[in-house]
């Protein structure tokens, strides 16, 4: 893969009016027949494509994406990263997804910004404070790095925290884990369709998947509004958009769309350099490079695929965040947005075989996969190239819904992330 | 230096001066100037220095557009960031702080790097900062340090906010011309009208139009007319100082006023708020939003001194600033050419730079009689100067095709203005998902009147594109009749004529960005001034293949600023359309997002802080729990007692003495918290029997059951004890937290599932107060107060419930027992609750009655091996897991909630995790709640976990640290010796543990039986 | 209404608290002047009766009106007023019955009486609940900053159940004010945001003539 | 934020005073015992989840306390009409029937 982007390539350039850049990635024509398809050009499909060709050496691929390129929940997410999940498989997968991070940048030759501010998950109550313990100490064991703070550490080094005992829920500690952080979302899906491009994989926009092609239970093609494609390997990424993969192929799937918002302040100077979430009050928030805060809302508990939500969960947020922060009331909201998830029961995403031979489904990352993007690419594309799962997504199957064998992390999800 | 001219129509009150100070000098304004007039007419031209290139930056723009002046206002607690200074009413004493620039406006250290602008175009952060990996922390610190206007406040904010709703048929958002004609209609027909407008005063560009004629009178008069019928009218409501921000489903609009932001400290009210949130329900909503002027793109057009045509004619027809003596006036279209001759009226040099060859005839008539010399079929290339600008160098422009075609003169001025056309604000229009239409003639993103009439939004005025005023007078009346006869109403227009003096308007020049003659390469031209985006960062975007106009935006951040690119948008879609060789329509609008202005964190939370930011519940026996000095612990929504510290006491020793107390003598809990439901009707028992996992056919009247409610998955979701009040009677209770959701899980699988099922439920939570008597000492208590039954051992028996007296008061006593020893929960009318406690204090006095809370409550209920839902299960529990067997009904003949469930694959493993009993090997050692448990102490990550610690305590009574915990196939542990240690990992050390069964204390159940 | 026979001794002087008792509202309250937008006060320790049956089942409906010789509101969102108090439709099968509260055992008797052998409830929920009333100039006003629900539409002789910030509650007209009636332990918060929400208008505590 | 008419409560009211409780019509199988593992958690967990037409269940919380069916489009949050259980179990069914 070419790594032309550097800073003396950015100095050349400059004297030369920045007229000799080329496209970030390719935009072929579409061919009629792929060995893999993947659906979806957020971050994990991009990601998937660039791991297939990368590491698997498969280098017919096709990723179609309906609208523009990393336009779904890749662009509208609070980009928190962090591994400090409860139970072992999802810890692993997503502490294997933080290593591909620490890497990133280099990796595909384009500054993802991954900042690692380190993340604290506010306790406000007795059993959060278990909660957070028990978190911690498993994580700990898995070799994540994590610890638990109470009230005061956490006020020493966030000083702008109200940790007031008078508050509705004062805050009685954290647990922190220094490695996690956020990125420039945008960045990761722009970077990684670069690098699979420059892999040969050709990324379709404006291309939306309207039927599937199966037979004896084979995916055979897919119907495009950009005409027929046959295939017969099919990576679905379509996250929100899941249910409605599944419905094309005949299989129903353990997910619930929702509305997730979130939105931005005005750009401020420096105030916060870390990550704050807190599933008690629902809000959580950070600040980007660029200076606005940045903050997550709830989901709205009803179904859609608006991509927008109601007033009331911002109000609820803003609220939220003068709970914890009682000065910022007078900071004001830039604009605010909305993304749709695909929530599971059990908030664990589904990577998984499907019964439709050929047809893979990597979804239901719900309010958090943003932080899994290389993990989920990475673990996705072997699953796709092997026809088995990676020992980090065995679990992760659509089968554990039938079996019981469910992986619950609401705990470490909370509301959003 | 002033500006200030004495303009006959200009709305500041020369009689009333004002002081203000700005980045640390002293000015003077008048009343009716915002700080930004008020600037201007003190001939302050750099406001603000640029985000990235640190380039001086003037004001712009006269309202919500403006993207440069953002200013920091007061001080302390009240500080606010990035107020843009054009929406800033002047009031005495104002203080301004500038948001960037450092170390000082008139020098900015970024801008010595901004001098090599050239190496940083869009994005190029992507592409460095890259290596070596670990210097990317450092790289970041400068570039935060780099970034951000204004400073958040470090103290809490001390002004309060609320919310209010509204529901009316129909909201009018606007009150410039338009806005106020259709308020005005639809108020004579009598619809409730609500009209809402951010300025502090109505009649929007009217105000700085005000020689034009309407119906014959001036368009002061004019609007004064109408707001004072509108005034008069009982049934329409108007709102200035309210931007409307933002539009959801079903015409839902929100809306903030500001109250007190433009008035002096002094006058400012503690009991009044900062600003207020109108939630506004509309049956119809008319969009009379009106429009912005979008300035034309060329070189240096971000020098301080150059702003919009409009705005350069509102503030000298609105505030009375002359902003030059100099000016040049580049348009491609006839609107500036109002502003060109009000200013030539006032004095002022103007010269028209017109892009167009064709001119308005009756404009060249008019221009040349007020001596105004127009260049026609020129655009300004380049803007010349340093930290203002000095003059303007002009092209020849192509007739057809926007090249240039030759050099043109140099104008010298102060002054500089540019009108490309006007873009329709259209922002509202598109937040529930409407998208606004391309017209080509109009040069405009603009949306038509009816465009949403079946969802009841209607749109009159500029922001239909319809730009003259005597046009856009007749489209609200036409539109208002249309609303109207929808609703059967018909329209009354009488007294009003809409004709007005303005020249009628000609064509104007397809345009956005003048050619510099340079293909480009000539002084930056800013298309987005507040992100620093030139038009060639979005031709690089474009190179780059970041073509959709979502990518350019996100690639540029075009319209990301606090403006969301009121002036830079349409010039930015129009340039990436050449770029990429499309139309317009082709490519489209970016997403339009609340929020229309920004809208602070306060009025969006309301009265929802403090103490009302939460609802917290209280037991009827708060007071007296007060008196006694509890601690509390919030359960849910409830405040309970946590401990009751005696002076000098930690939780520690407070809850060492209330377990002993009640286990060797007496205390008292307040379990009112606890959810009660009565069930009646002949099914309740087959309503009770699917509803929980045990059998409820056999419970005799006057007896309790504890019971367990699953989930469909089989998972463990509350519990509680229900008595048998009679056959068709029931009472439950359910755990404090989960009160509300067993209701809601009764009621929905009653009213959906089994609507056959003769049963009715109904809370009483909160009718029942509840004092649990605990202890040996109990009875000998109870009795004291409670004469009319036999309270002895055989005659009310362990798990029996009684209708008595106590105290004088009717009351339900349990004999049931969460901590193991003798108890009665007496459950009274909550009004007598505090009565209640008190009695019982009283009575239990000569044995030393102690009042315990949650936390005594939870070390008794774990000295004999009791559950809490939510503590010792987390939602993917079993019974089976908690060894719970005896608690499942496996054989009754409905398939109760999750039964099937606990046969599936996984939940019926024998290998799960399950509760046991964890004694540390050091008695002393009170393990962490929390901890995970392992097999050895020798800890390599990752290490396999057997399960958890859920509960641990010091047990006074047991004088040494219990636990209880899961642990993977713990029970058949337990019972193997050498098999049964375990270590639990906590805070980096392990702790030996041995598995013992969970039952601590009094396994035969005398203590409770006594 | 307190069973004194049972009693020998005389020390026992069942002391009833409402709701709103650690407000301390009896010693704040003024006559309701111009002064002030909003005024406010509980009316504490009424009776309360929750009622279920199916009002589409004539029996039902005919037992109670016998019982308490009124007819009981079964249009949605109707309520009756009596003389001793009032009955307000919570839903097609539910009803809460007001009352003073020495009468509210005599009514449970014999609605209890009267509904032998109809499937039905009747519950005393007396402890549960309380009433407030909100008056003066500003009244809608102020709930207007409180509710969702649209107040124009509460017309005399109507109740509806809806929010009040994060709770909820019923409201109806009462007199020139409105009654607002909900669960003893959201009086705190509830209270505190109506207070919170009048501040801007003048808020004080009423004296109610039916009040003690 | 929608406006949702109860059809118990007869009046159009704020999306606050509602709760949704997920896809309608969700069929408790007549004896779990004897469902397959696939059946019984198809049950449990599939969704429907459509892009577009829903039936689904609200309760109104606040109000009168009752469940009953919204048939809403996911996709622009469009509300066609709301029914008590029993109506619109009818005419879902007739709707199932032609499609
Ligand atoms: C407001 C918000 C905040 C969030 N915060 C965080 C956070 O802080 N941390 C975190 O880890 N996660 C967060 N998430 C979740 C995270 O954004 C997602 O889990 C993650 O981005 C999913 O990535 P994806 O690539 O699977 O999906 P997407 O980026 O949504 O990509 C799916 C793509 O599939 C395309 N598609 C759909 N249907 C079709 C079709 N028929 N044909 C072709 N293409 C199709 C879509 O257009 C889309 O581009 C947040 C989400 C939201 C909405
Ligand atoms: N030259 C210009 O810049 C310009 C701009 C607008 C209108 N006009 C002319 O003014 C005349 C009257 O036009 P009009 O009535 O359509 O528009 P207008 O601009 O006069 O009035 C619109 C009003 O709505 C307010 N407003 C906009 N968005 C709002 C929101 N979200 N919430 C609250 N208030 C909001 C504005 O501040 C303004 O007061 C027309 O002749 C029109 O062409 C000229
Ligand atoms: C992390 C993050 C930061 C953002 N910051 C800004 C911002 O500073 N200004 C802005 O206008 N939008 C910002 N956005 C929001 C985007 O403009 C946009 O609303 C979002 O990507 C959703 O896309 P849509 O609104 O086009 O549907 C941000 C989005 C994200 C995810
Ligand atoms: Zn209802």
């Amino acid at each position: 893969m070419k790594k032309d982007y550097s800073i003396w390539k950015l100095l050349s350039q400059g004297l030369k009016h920045h007229e000799g850049w080329t496209p970030a990635w390719r935009s072929p024509e579409v061919k009629s027949s792929y060995d893999v398809v993947i659906i979806g050009a957020g971050g994990h499909g991009l990601a998937t494509a660039y791991y297939l060709a990368k590491e698997h050496g498969i280098k017919n691929i096709a990723v179609l994406e309906k609208g523009y390129l990393g336009g779904g929940n890749t662009a509208r997410n609070t980009t928190i990263v962090r591994s400090n999940y409860l139970w072992d498989e999802a810890a692993m997968l997503y502490e294997h997804s933080l290593k591909l991070w620490e890497g990133l940048t280099e990796d595909i030759n384009y500054n993802v910004m991954f900042s690692q501010r380190g993340v604290f998950n506010l306790g406000h109550t007795l059993q959060d404070m278990r909660d957070i313990e028990r978190r911690v100490n498993a994580n700990n064991l898995n070799g994540i790095d994590a610890m638990a703070l109470n009230a005061q550490e956490v006020k020493d080094r966030i000083p702008m925290i109200n940790i007031s005992k008078d508050t509705r829920f004062p805050i009685m500690g954290a647990s922190f884990q220094p490695r996690a952080g956020v990125a420039r979302h945008d960045a990761v899906a722009w970077g990684f369709a670069r690098a699979a491009s420059n892999y040969g994989v050709d990324i379709i926009e404006n291309c939306e998947v309207t039927a599937m092609d199966i037979v004896n239970s084979q995916i055979k093609g897919l119907q495009t509004s950009k005409g027929y494609i046959s295939t017969s390997k099919v990576g679905c990424v379509t996250a929100g958009h899941s249910s409605v993969m599944a419905k094309a192929a005949g299989i129903r799937m353990p997910l619930e769309s929702h509305p997730l918002q979130a939105f931005v302040s005005e750009s401020l100077k420096p105030i916060l350099d870390t990550v704050v979430m807190s599933n008690a009050v629902h809000g959580y928030v950070s600040q980007s490079d660029k200076g606005e805060l940045v903050i997550g809302a709830g989901i709205d508990h009803y179904t859609s695929y608006a991509q927008r939500g109601s007033p009331h969960v911002i109000e609820h947020t803003a609220a939220a965040i003068i709970e914890l922060f009682p000065m910022f009331s007078r900071v004001r909201m830039n604009r605010q947005w909305g993304g749709i998830v695909d929530t599971t029961p059990d908030a664990c995403p589904i990577i998984s075989k499907t019964k439709v031979k050929g047809l893979y489904f990597n979804c239901g990352w719900g309010t958090g996969g943003f932080k899994a993007t290389p993990g989920s690419g990475n673990v996705f594309a072997h699953t796709i190239a092997h026809d088995e799962p990676h020992p980090l997504n065995a679990a992760f199957t659509l089968d554990r819904f039938h079996t019981g064998h469910l992986i619950d992390e609401h705990g470490a999800a909370g509301v959003a992330h | 230096m002033s500006n200030r001219i004495n303009h006959k129509n200009s709305r500041v009150d020369l009689n009333r001066p004002l002081t203000f100070t700005f980045d640390g000098q002293t000015y003077q304004g008048f009343a009716g100037d915002t700080l930004a007039s008020a600037l201007l007419a003190n001939g302050v031209k750099v406001v603000a220095r640029s985000f990235k290139y640190g380039r001086p930056r003037g004001i712009i723009g006269s309202g919500a557009e403006e993207p440069n002046a953002l200013v920091q206002i007061d001080v302390g607690a009240r500080t606010t960031p990035d107020l843009k200074a054009t929406q800033v009413e002047l009031y005495d004493g104002l203080v301004a702080g500038r948001t960037s620039g450092w170390p000082s406006l008139a020098f900015d250290l970024k801008s010595v790097g901004g001098k090599f602008s050239r190496f940083m175009p869009a994005g190029f952060y992507y592409k460095t900062f890259k290596w070596p990996t670990k210097l990317w922390p450092f790289y970041e610190d400068i570039i935060r340090r780099a970034a951000g206007y204004g400073k958040s406040p470090v103290e809490a904010d001390t002004e309060t906010y609320d919310h209010q709703h509204h529901h009316v048929d129909l909201l009018v958002v606007g009150g410039g011309a338009t806005g106020l004609l259709a308020a005005l209609l639809a108020g004579r027909s009598g619809l409730k009208v609500l009209l809402v407008d951010d300025q502090p005063e109505l009649g929007g560009y009217l105000l700085s139009m005000p020689n034009v004629l309407i119906g014959g009178v001036n368009a002061s008069t004019w609007s004064a007319n109408i707001i004072n019928e509108l005034q008069s009218l009982s049934n329409v409501t108007i709102l200035s100082r309210t931007t409307a921000f933002a539009l959801h489903d079903m015409n839902m609009i929100q809306a903030v006023e500001l109250l007190q932001d433009h008035l002096p400290h002094a006058v400012r009210k503690n009991a009044q708020r900062r600003e207020r949130l109108h939630r506004i329900r509309a049956s119809k909503v008319v969009l009379a939003t009106g429009a912005f002027e979008r300035p034309l793109v060329f070189g240096n057009n971000d020098l301080p001194g150059i702003m919009t045509a409009s705005a350069l004619s509102t503030y000298l027809n609105r505030y009375g600033v002359a902003c030059g003596k100099n000016a040049v006036i580049m348009t491609s279209n006839d609107s500036a050419y109002q502003g060109a001759a009000d200013l030539a009226a006032a004095g002022i040099v103007v010269t028209i730079v017109d892009t167009r060859e064709q001119i308005n005839p009756e404009w060249a008539a008019k221009t040349n009689q007020l001596g105004i010399k127009v260049y026609a079929g020129y655009g300004i290339s380049e803007a010349i100067g340093s930290n203002a600008v000095q003059g303007a160098q002009l092209v020849k422009l192509g007739s057809l095709k926007n090249v240039a075609t030759a050099k043109g003169p140099y104008v010298p001025c102060d002054v500089l203005a540019s009108s490309g056309g006007l873009s329709p604000t259209v922002h509202l229009f598109c937040h529930d998902g409407g998208r606004p239409q391309w017209d080509d003639a109009r040069l405009a993103f603009v949306v038509s009147a009816n465009g949403r009439a079946k969802d009841g939004i209607f749109c009159v005025g500029a922001i239909t594109g319809v730009f003259a005023l005597q046009e856009g007078l007749a489209n609200t009346h036409n539109t208002l009749a249309e609303l109207l006869a929808g609703l059967g109403k018909t329209i009354n227009s009488s007294g009003l004529v809409l004709e007005t003096d303005e020249i009628s308007v000609t064509p104007a020049r397809r345009i956005f960005h003048v050619p510099d003659g340079k293909d480009g390469h000539g002084a930056k031209a800013f298309v987005d001034f507040q992100n620093d985006v030139a038009a060639t960062d979005i031709h690089l975007a474009v190179r780059e293949n970041y073509r959709s106009i979502e990518h350019i935006k996100r690639y540029t951040a075009l319209g990301f600023g606090t403006d969301q690119g009121k002036l830079s948008n349409v010039n930015g879609f129009a340039i990436a359309a050449e770029a990429l060789g499309k139309t317009i329509p082709e490519v489209g609008t970016t997403t339009y997002r609340p929020a229309y202005t920004p809208v602070s964190f306060g009025a969006l939370a309301g009265a929802h802080v403090g103490d009302t930011f939460e609802p917290r519940r209280y037991t009827a026996m708060q007071t007296t729990h007060e008196q006694y000095g509890a601690e509390f612990e919030p359960v849910g929504q409830w405040m309970r007692p946590w401990y009751f510290p005696k002076p000098g006491e930690d939780i520690h020793a407070a809850v060492n003495r209330e377990c002993l107390a009640t286990r060797n003598s007496v205390g008292m809990l307040d379990a009112s918290t606890l959810g009660k439901i009565d069930i009646r009707g002949k099914d309740v028992r087959e309503f009770l029997n699917r509803i929980y996992a045990n059998a409820w056919s056999q419970l005799a009247v006057g007896k309790c059951r504890y019971g367990l409610m699953l989930d469909e998955a089989g998972m463990v979701m509350d519990d509680g004890v229900t008595a048998c009040i009679s056959d068709t009677h029931f009472l439950m209770t359910t755990t404090s937290g989960g009160a509300a959701r067993v209701m809601t899980w009764l009621e929905k699988w009653h009213q959906t599932e089994w609507p056959e099922l003769e049963v009715y439920m109904t809370s009483v939570t909160d009718h029942w107060t509840t004092a649990a008597l605990v202890g040996p000492k109990s009875r000998e208590v109870l009795a004291k107060l409670c004469t009319d039954i036999d309270l002895s051992k055989d005659a009310f028996k362990f798990m029996d419930w009684r209708d008595v007296t106590v105290a004088g008061v009717p009351a339900r006593v349990f004999r049931i027992s969460f901590s193991g020893e003798l108890a009665y929960e007496v459950n009274v009318d909550a009004s007598y609750g505090d009565y209640i406690w008190n009695e019982l204090m009283k009575a239990g006095k000569e044995f030393d009655i102690t009042p315990y809370g949650t936390e005594t409550m939870h070390v008794l209920r774990a000295e004999k091996g009791f559950i809490i839902v939510g503590q010792d299960t987390d939602g993917s529990v079993t019974p089976f897991d908690l060894d719970m067997a005896w608690a499942v009904g496996m054989k009754k003949p409905y398939s109760f909630l999750g039964k099937r469930s606990l046969a599936r694959s996984d939940t019926s493993r024998t290998d799960r995790k399950q509760l046991v009993g964890l004694l540390p090997e050091d008695p002393n050692v009170v393990l962490k709640e929390g901890a995970q448990l392992i097999n050895s102490s020798d800890i390599t990550p990752p290490v396999a976990m057997l399960g958890h610690v859920t509960s641990s305590y010091h047990s006074a009574f047991l004088g040494r640290s219990i636990a209880m915990g899961f642990v993977i196939d713990g029970i058949k542990r337990r019972d193997e010796e050498g098999n049964n240690i375990v270590y639990a990992w906590a805070e980096g050390k392990a702790v030996k543990v041995k598995i013992v069964s969970y039952v601590f204390v009094d396994a035969e159940g005398a203590r409770h039986n006594a | 209404m307190l069973n004194s026979t049972t009693n020998n001794t005389s020390e026992f002087k069942p002391v009833m608290q409402s709701p709103l008792h650690p407000f301390g509202l009896a010693a704040k309250q003024e006559k309701i002047n111009d002064s002030k937008g909003a005024w406010a006060n509980e009316i504490p320790l009424l009776g309360y009766i929750s009622l279920r049956g199916n009002s589409q089942n004539a029996a039902f409906v005919s037992a109670v009106n016998s019982a308490l010789n009124i007819t009981l509101p079964t249009q949605a969102c109707s309520m009756i007023n009596a003389a001793w108090g009032s009955i307000l439709w919570l839903s097609p099968d539910e009803w809460l019955i007001t009352c003073k509260r020495d009468q509210r055992a005599s009514f449970q008797q014999s609605l209890e009486a009267a509904l032998a052998g109809i499937h039905s409830q009747v519950v005393d929920n007396s402890g549960g609940y309380t009433t407030v009333l909100l008056k003066g100039k500003n009244a809608s006003d102020v709930l207007h900053h409180c509710t969702v629900y649209d107040l124009n539409m509460l017309q005399a002789g109507k109740v509806v159940g809806t929010t009040f910030g994060k709770l909820s509650l019923y409201v109806h007209q009462h007199e020139n004010g409105y009654s607002l009636v909900f669960r003893r332990s959201f009086a705190d918060y509830i209270w505190r945001y109506l207070e919170r929400s009048a501040l801007p208008y003048g808020f004080g505590i009423a004296q109610l003539n039916d009040g003690q | 934020m929608f406006v949702i008419k109860c059809p118990h409560c007869f009046e159009a009211r704020e999306e606050e005073e509602f709760s949704y409780g997920g896809e309608a019509f969700v069929a408790r199988p007549e004896s779990p015992e004897t469902e397959s593992e696939e059946n019984w958690g198809d049950y449990l967990f599939m969704k429907r989840n459509p892009k577009g037409w829903h039936w689904e269940m609200w309760g109104h919380s606040t109000g009168c306390r009752k469940f009953f069916v919204l048939k809403r489009n996911t996709a622009n949050h469009t509300i066609v009409g709301a029914w008590t259980l029993a109506e619109a179990r009818k005419i879902y069914d007739a709707e199932e029937a032609i499609a």
